[in-house]
């Protein structure tokens, strides 16, 4: 508030208050989606969040370059063998390039079945970039390099083991990580869709309308959903090809999540429809359109957003249920659920605790989603401190 | 007359996410019993906060100066020194509702929507008053009866929103009452009134202050209010009492630029269509507060150089009241 | 307030009926009908080859060739008049048997959560929202974040896992073996509490995660409301304070969430009654959908869906109770 | 600032408005609908140049007034006579569709009236008529989308009738009339959460005005703000008016700003109106006893004016039991039989003084006398 034409004042702080200016009239001038993104970013575990989910989301897109291994490529010399841990140092001294001791086979000396047992004497170095199996990446770039994996190309390394088939734990993750992911996502969108439809159709004409969708929204509401998707996923033909499970599985994801997403656009399209501004809008002589894309959308698309995010989770962890209990996704598909169908039972946890690593990815997952849906829900509304 | 409340020096704190804000600095005042302080000032003037003060009622992100005095003599002549107590404990609580009691802005928002007038009221009365359940009950529907609630024995067992705006008010301040407050603090509470209920509210309230020889502190924004009710007043700005004195005195010779601006700025009923003199600029936000005199942004008579350099003292100007600007200083007479 | 129960009511049989519908619809859709599945059961593996005209019997015998209107008539009537569910064709009996007394287990393992969820949740989100910003309230942060990502089925197995080198191995499932096919007895029910807990902390979990946050966040609404300010300038002591104004208002979001909770519960209780081994409707509902034996499947949805209703009705009612504003708006 | 110096010309003319909210009650088996009489039959008219102030208590129905006039709701009855200079429509710019529609019924509906009988037009016409006619809103915040530049806000009224197409133009005319309320050209560049309530309210002030409309309805434009910045927007108004010559409808609870601001002043109790005269007539011989007692019960700055407010008796009543008879008859200290039972007649009791009430002849209200009746 000091003046800036203040004689007393140093060069430095004449630079000092100048800066504060800029900044104020930064601020002033700040668009809804730049207040957002600042508001945002001082939300650190939501930032953090987000940098987590987008390296997820990129390992699952490129999964085919950043797997070292294919989804179903089995190393029988490997079978239920644990995670090998990349090393710098051995009983035959130290390397500046981490490696794995190889494995060789040995008899179990009390029940005489071969077993596999670390090599101290062999080493094999892991690399970046390194030459593997031939695959497409996005399903059409060719290549057979893979982001990581053993300098030998006739050498497997695991780093999260394998499981009782000898595929590699690891790379299944990533593929299930794209199934998994992609399935929120497409199941979002066409929930998303449907509730903007139908809350829209209820919010837009009201009256009648309005009162038989509530009706049918509260009808869905009630029914458990679990269940509810049980039936269904159980309707789906055995003889059904794994893509048409995957999108049969998809539909109806999304067919049941639009309650909860529908009520909230209904609920905010008769409060925005209220607003001063809309009225003001209105009554200047703007068309309904020109009413619901400058007025209305704008301030709403927010609300939507964190709206979305916040119904990742549920898809995810329904999806990792039923395919859990053998409903969803079947093999040889491979999504987090599958992957956890082979852990079961108390006894895996006891002897092949590995197995539950997708497991982490689950909660890492559904966690990550809930920390941004939060930090979003704060940032949604820069309006709001300013009243 | 007895002194019941100095306040001396209070400053008021807030931890913030953008730092510490100071919105109160520097206040002080004192109410005497059986009169009417007015606490007037525009929006973020700090008038609220400074009440609640008062009453350790303030949020723990707020802290009070380290000079800050507030002595408060009770009913039996005991000297309370406030600012020494915790927030939250047996000496603060004996002084709320019991000593000091607190009428707000909003009379719908102030009693709990899930228990009757009634409960509430004689929640109050048992706390202040050796009473039984039975005894409570008639004291709190003679309280509403008085207020000029009728059909009293009915509302008691009503709840809150049964009741219109102006009676809700008026059974606040049954309620507030019925402890046996010797000082009653009312934050605005004829703002969210029509016109009509709110000249019947605060005809009560004058009546009551006088039967019962309450000291009493009025907030609010409108001088005409502080002209009717108030015996002394304290005007604020930005967080700082600008000038105080007698209401009479002060309402008509202001002394501060900005009283008398304020004053000025007010619509006369008796001069019709002329011309409104405004206090050119806005109000600065308290997280913004200028440097020296609060006022000077606005003020067309202030001195260069030392008015938005140096924060003025307070000056006497006459026996009673006293002005906190540079115009009344020698040093700033001198300087100008 | 008999109104308002009656109003209610009215509104809980709309929608049971349409809920009904739904479930029939869902019992409809998987591919082929009742008729085949049961001649591929009853003949499959006996040498005898099933013409189309059998099965067309099959489909007369039963009613199956009559319009789906009249079906629906037929199978919501035989429930509401002679609570005949129809028959169970996995098991060669009727749905009635198979259900038996694993309605009285569902309802056991329900309570059991619901009061779990509710002694847990609603003292510390009270806590939390009192000692907002503190480390306790973080920490309660954190784990209702954890209790909200972590699959139920992951936790059910981490669990058991514990509960078998704690307590020995027998924690699973319901009862212990002695018991499992014994007569009702007082000890039969007294191993089944034993057994009890686990799936009950299990299912509470996410909604104690859940309901934390909701009284956390009430709560510290309520505790910035004027209201507590006036009683607080009234005198009265801190922790009466604190019982009778915000927190008694902040249960109030609470209570309306009751059929959410059930609904959530109901959810769950399939996929960690598989994990947990236990005997209940939510395994039968597994099992019969993936045989497809229809009938039960959707009786179990039906019951358990009629059970969330009914339950949001009675929080419907317990709300209207707790907060005098409803009764009059309504 | 005296009117009788121009020839008057009646800009606005309402006559018998009433509007009817119809109250839904879901019982058990069947709907109850009530009527909530917001509006009950209001007449008056709005000179050109004019300011017209509108005041009342809550459930008074002044707020429906004002958004009736300009069809933000639909009035149940009566008409609202918009007699708009003709010229100032574009409808050059206008498409071909548009144009189509919007001349049919703009000339019947002039040659019909004279003027635009405004509940008459629908869709399309309204549309068009919509930049002549304005609203300023009580709340600067929530009025003003926070979204939007503060120059997109301004020029809204232009777009979204399409009385302006080229931006340039647009541009202009927003920088004009900012400048004419005080806001300069870094200003329209920031957004609505950069400004306080006093520039806020200017900026719906310019938005209500860059269409150069001859109508404007202010909505308790200066209530929410502090008593410094509001005499400052209420000069600006004054100002406006005299460079533009518009009409104002100013509604407000605060009876000293009307004062202040307005050529005449209507008071409305409980959806009908009760007196309509012009300011120095209402203010100083009021001829209803209501009137009386609103003015008596304004705390004034001066302490050496007697405070005695007239004590009415109970709370103004709830629009929708609203009393029988003279509506004011619960609470009227001079109520007798009559009062009850039989609607008073809206008349004029004196030049230009209208009064609803049977026995306005016998009081003398006048100030400073103000409890000479008693």
């Amino acid at each position: 508030m000091t003046d800036m034409s203040d004689p007393d004042l140093t060069p430095k702080q004449k630079r000092q208050l100048e800066k504060e200016h800029q900044q104020r009239l930064k601020y002033y001038s700040a668009s809804q989606w730049t207040l957002i993104w600042w508001r945002f970013k001082r939300h650190r575990a939501a930032m953090l969040a987000a940098v987590l989910l987008g390296l997820m989301a990129l390992a699952g897109i490129f999964a085919e370059f950043v797997a070292p291994y294919g989804p179903v490529t089995r190393d029988t010399k490997y079978i239920e063998g644990p995670p090998q841990i990349p090393k710098f140092c051995d009983d035959n001294g130290c390397s500046l390039r981490p490696f794995i001791n190889g494995t060789k086979t040995e008899r179990d000396p009390v029940t005489l079945r071969a077993i596999s047992v670390p090599d101290p004497d062999t080493r094999y170095y892991i690399s970046l970039f390194v030459k593997g199996e031939s695959v497409k990446v996005l399903g059409f770039i060719p290549t057979d390099r893979h982001l990581i994996g053993l300098d030998d190309p006739d050498q497997k390394i695991h780093f999260w083991g394998t499981d009782d088939l000898g595929r590699d734990v690891f790379s299944r993750t990533i593929y299930a990580t794209r199934t998994s992911l992609s399935i929120g996502v497409l199941g979002v969108l066409i929930s998303f869709f449907l509730a903007l439809a139908i809350g829209g159709a209820a919010g837009f004409f009201g009256g009648m309308t309005d009162n038989v969708i509530q009706r049918v929204t509260e009808v869905i509401r009630v029914v458990p959903i679990i269940p509810l998707y049980m039936g269904l996923a159980a309707a789906m033909p055995k003889e059904w090809s794994t893509t048409q499970v995957y999108f049969a599985m998809t539909l109806i994801l999304g067919l049941f999540g639009w309650p909860t997403l529908a009520r909230r656009i209904r609920s905010q399209l008769l409060s925005i429809r209220n607003e001063d501004y809309v009225v003001a809008a209105r009554l200047a002589g703007a068309r309904p359109r020109r009413i619901i894309t400058q007025h209305m959308l704008p301030s709403f698309t927010s609300f939507i957003i964190v709206d979305l995010v916040i119904s990742f989770p549920y898809m995810i962890l329904s999806e990792t249920a039923l395919s859990f209990v053998g409903l969803g996704l079947r093999p040889p598909s491979v999504s987090w659920g599958v992957l956890l169908q082979q852990a079961q039972s108390v006894r895996a946890i006891e002897q092949t605790p590995w197995l539950f690593i997708p497991a982490v990815f689950v909660v890492v997952a559904v966690l990550a989603f809930t920390v941004i849906g939060d930090g979003l829900r704060d940032a949604a509304d820069p309006y709001s401190e300013a009243k | 007359m007895s002194r019941m409340l100095t306040v001396e020096n209070l400053s008021i704190s807030f931890r913030t996410d953008e730092g510490v804000i100071t919105p109160v600095q520097g206040v002080s005042f004192h109410v005497d019993q059986g009169r009417t302080l007015g606490l007037v000032g525009e929006s973020g003037s700090g008038k609220s906060v400074s009440t609640k003060a008062l009453m350790r009622l303030l949020p723990g992100t707020a802290s009070l100066g380290a000079d800050t005095r507030m002595h408060y003599t009770t009913k039996d002549g005991r000297v309370v020194e406030i600012e020494t107590l915790a927030n939250d404990g047996e000496p603060i609580r004996k002084l709320r509702g019991g000593e000091i009691g607190m009428i707000f802005q909003e009379p719908m928002a102030s009693f709990s929507p899930v228990y009757t007038i009634g409960n509430q009221m004689m929640e109050a009365i048992q706390l202040h008053r050796p009473m039984g359940r039975r005894e409570a009950r008639s004291y709190a529907v003679e309280m509403l009866n008085k207020v000029g609630i009728s059909n009293a024995e009915a509302r008691v067992d009503q709840y809150p929103h049964e009741l219109s705006g102006g009676m809700r008010q008026r059974a606040m301040i049954a309620l507030t009452l019925s402890a046996g407050p010797a000082l009653l603090i009312a934050d605005e509470p004829t703002t969210a009134l029509d016109v009509t209920i709110q000249a019947q509210v605060l005809d009560l309230m004058r009546d009551l202050q006088q039967e019962l020889g309450m000291g009493m502190i009025f907030i609010t924004h409108d001088l005409g209010v502080i002209a009717q009710i108030a015996d002394d007043v304290a005007v604020m700005y930005l967080g700082t009492i600008v000038e105080r004195g007698p209401a009479r005195e002060v309402i008509r010779a202001p002394q501060h630029p900005y009283t008398q601006g304020l004053l000025a700025a007010i619509p006369s009923l008796d001069k019709l269509h002329d011309r409104l003199s405004p206090v050119p600029g806005d109000i600065p936000s308290p997280n913004a507060r200028p440097t020296g005199c609060p006022f000077h942004t606005r003020c067309a008579q202030k001195i260069a150089g030392l008015c938005d350099a140096r924060p003025p003292r307070e000056i006497q100007t006459q026996p009673g009241r006293a002005v906190r600007c540079w115009l009344h200083d020698d040093e700033g007479r001198n300087a100008a | 307030m008999l109104r308002f129960t009656l109003e209610r009511l009215i509104g809980m049989a709309i929608t049971m009926l349409l809920v009904s519908l739904m479930v029939f619809i869902i019992m409809e859709i998987p591919p082929g009908d009742y008729a085949d599945r049961y001649a591929f059961r009853k003949y499959s593996g006996t040498g005898v080859n099933v013409t189309e005209a059998d099965i067309q019997a099959i489909r007369v015998e039963l009613g199956l060739d009559k319009p789906m209107i009249f079906r629906y008539f037929d199978w919501i009537g035989g429930i509401v008049l002679r609570g005949d569910f129809g028959q169970a064709f996995a098991f060669e009996t009727s749905v009635v048997k198979v259900i038996g007394d694993k309605v009285w287990l569902t309802t056991g393992i329900l309570f059991a959560t619901l009061i779990l969820t509710y002694l847990i949740s609603i003292p510390i989100g009270i806590y939390a929202a009192v000692r907002r910003g503190s480390a306790v309230d973080y920490g309660l942060t954190i784990f209702s974040y954890l209790g909200l990502a972590l699959p139920n089925f992951l936790l059910a197995l981490v669990m058991l896992y514990f509960a078998n080198r704690w307590f020995g191995a027998d924690i699973g499932g319901l009862f212990s073996a002695e018991y499992r096919d014994a007569p009702w007895s007082l000890a039969k029910v007294w191993d089944m509490l034993k057994h009890l807990w686990l799936p009950a902390v299990v299912l509470a979990w996410s909604a104690v995660a859940y309901q934390i946050q909701t009284v956390r966040a009430t709560m510290s609404d309520e505790l910035n409301k004027l209201s507590v300010t006036a009683a607080r300038a009234r005198g009265v002591p801190e922790r009466r304070l604190l019982i009778k104004y915000p927190a008694r208002l902040a249960i109030n979001p609470v209570v309306s969430t009751i059929g959410f909770d059930v609904n959530r519960i109901f959810s769950e209780l399939p996929i960690v009654a598989v994990v947990l081994g236990l005997t209940d409707l939510g395994e039968l509902l597994l099992k019969a959908y993936l045989d497809l034996d229809m009938n039960v499947a959707g009786a179990i949805l039906l019951l358990l869906t009629f059970a969330i209703v009914f339950m949001n009705f009675l929080s419907d009612l317990l709300l209207a109770w707790l907060d005098p504003r409803i009764k009059l708006g309504a | 600032m005296s009117l009788d110096a121009s020839p008057r010309e009646t800009l606005i003319e309402v006559r018998n408005l009433s509007v009817h909210f119809p109250i839904r009650q879901k019982r058990l088996f069947r709907t109850d609908v009530q009527m909530l009489r917001a509006v009950d039959d209001v007449s008056f008219d709005i000179n050109r140049g004019e300011t017209v102030g509108l005041v009342g208590e809550s459930g008074s129905g002044k707020t429906t007034v004002g958004r009736a006039i300009l069809r933000a709701i639909d009035p149940t009855g009566g008409e609202v006579i918009f007699h708009s200079a003709t010229g100032d429509i574009d409808l050059a710019g206008a498409s071909e569709e548009e144009l189509r529609k919007v001349r049919s019924q703009l000339q019947m509906a002039f040659r019909e009236e004279g003027g635009v009988a405004v509940q008459n037009l629908a869709g399309e016409a309204l549309r068009a008529f919509r930049p002549r006619m304005s609203l300023v809103f009580q709340d600067p915040y929530s009025s003003l989308n926070p979204r939007m530049t503060v120059r997109d806000i301004i020029a809204e009224p232009l777009v979204a009738s399409g009385l302006m197409r080229n931006r340039d133009e647009i541009d202009e005319r927003v920088r004009d009339i900012a400048a004419r309320c005080k806001l300069n050209l870094e200003h329209l560049r920031r957004f609505p959460h950069a400004f306080s309530g006093g520039q806020r309210q200017r900026i719906c002030i310019a938005r209500a005005l860059v269409s150069k409309p001859e109508f404007v309805v202010c909505d308790e434009s200066v209530s929410a703000l502090d008593v410094s910045i509001q005499a400052e927007i209420v000069n600006l108004l004054k100002d406006l008016q005299e460079e533009m010559g518009v009409s104002f409808l100013f509604i407000a609870h605060d009876l000293s700003v009307v004062a202040q601001i307005s050529h005449r002043v209507a008071v409305l109790y409980v959806g009908k109106f009760v007196e309509y005269a012009p300011t120095e007539k209402l203010f100083f011989t009021p001829r209803h006893p209501y009137t009386h007692a609103l003015l008596s019960a304004i705390p004034l700055a001066d302490p050496d004016a007697s405070f005695e407010p007239i004590r009415l008796q109970g709370e103004i009543p709830n629009p929708l039991k609203a009393p029988s008879g003279c509506r004011f008859h619960t609470r009227c200290p001079f109520a007798r039989e009559r009062c009850s039972a039989e609607a008073p007649d809206w008349r004029e009791i004196a030049d230009e003084h209208f009064v609803a009430c049977h026995f306005a002849d016998e009081f003398d209200f006048s100030r400073p006398n103000l409890n000479a009746a008693e």
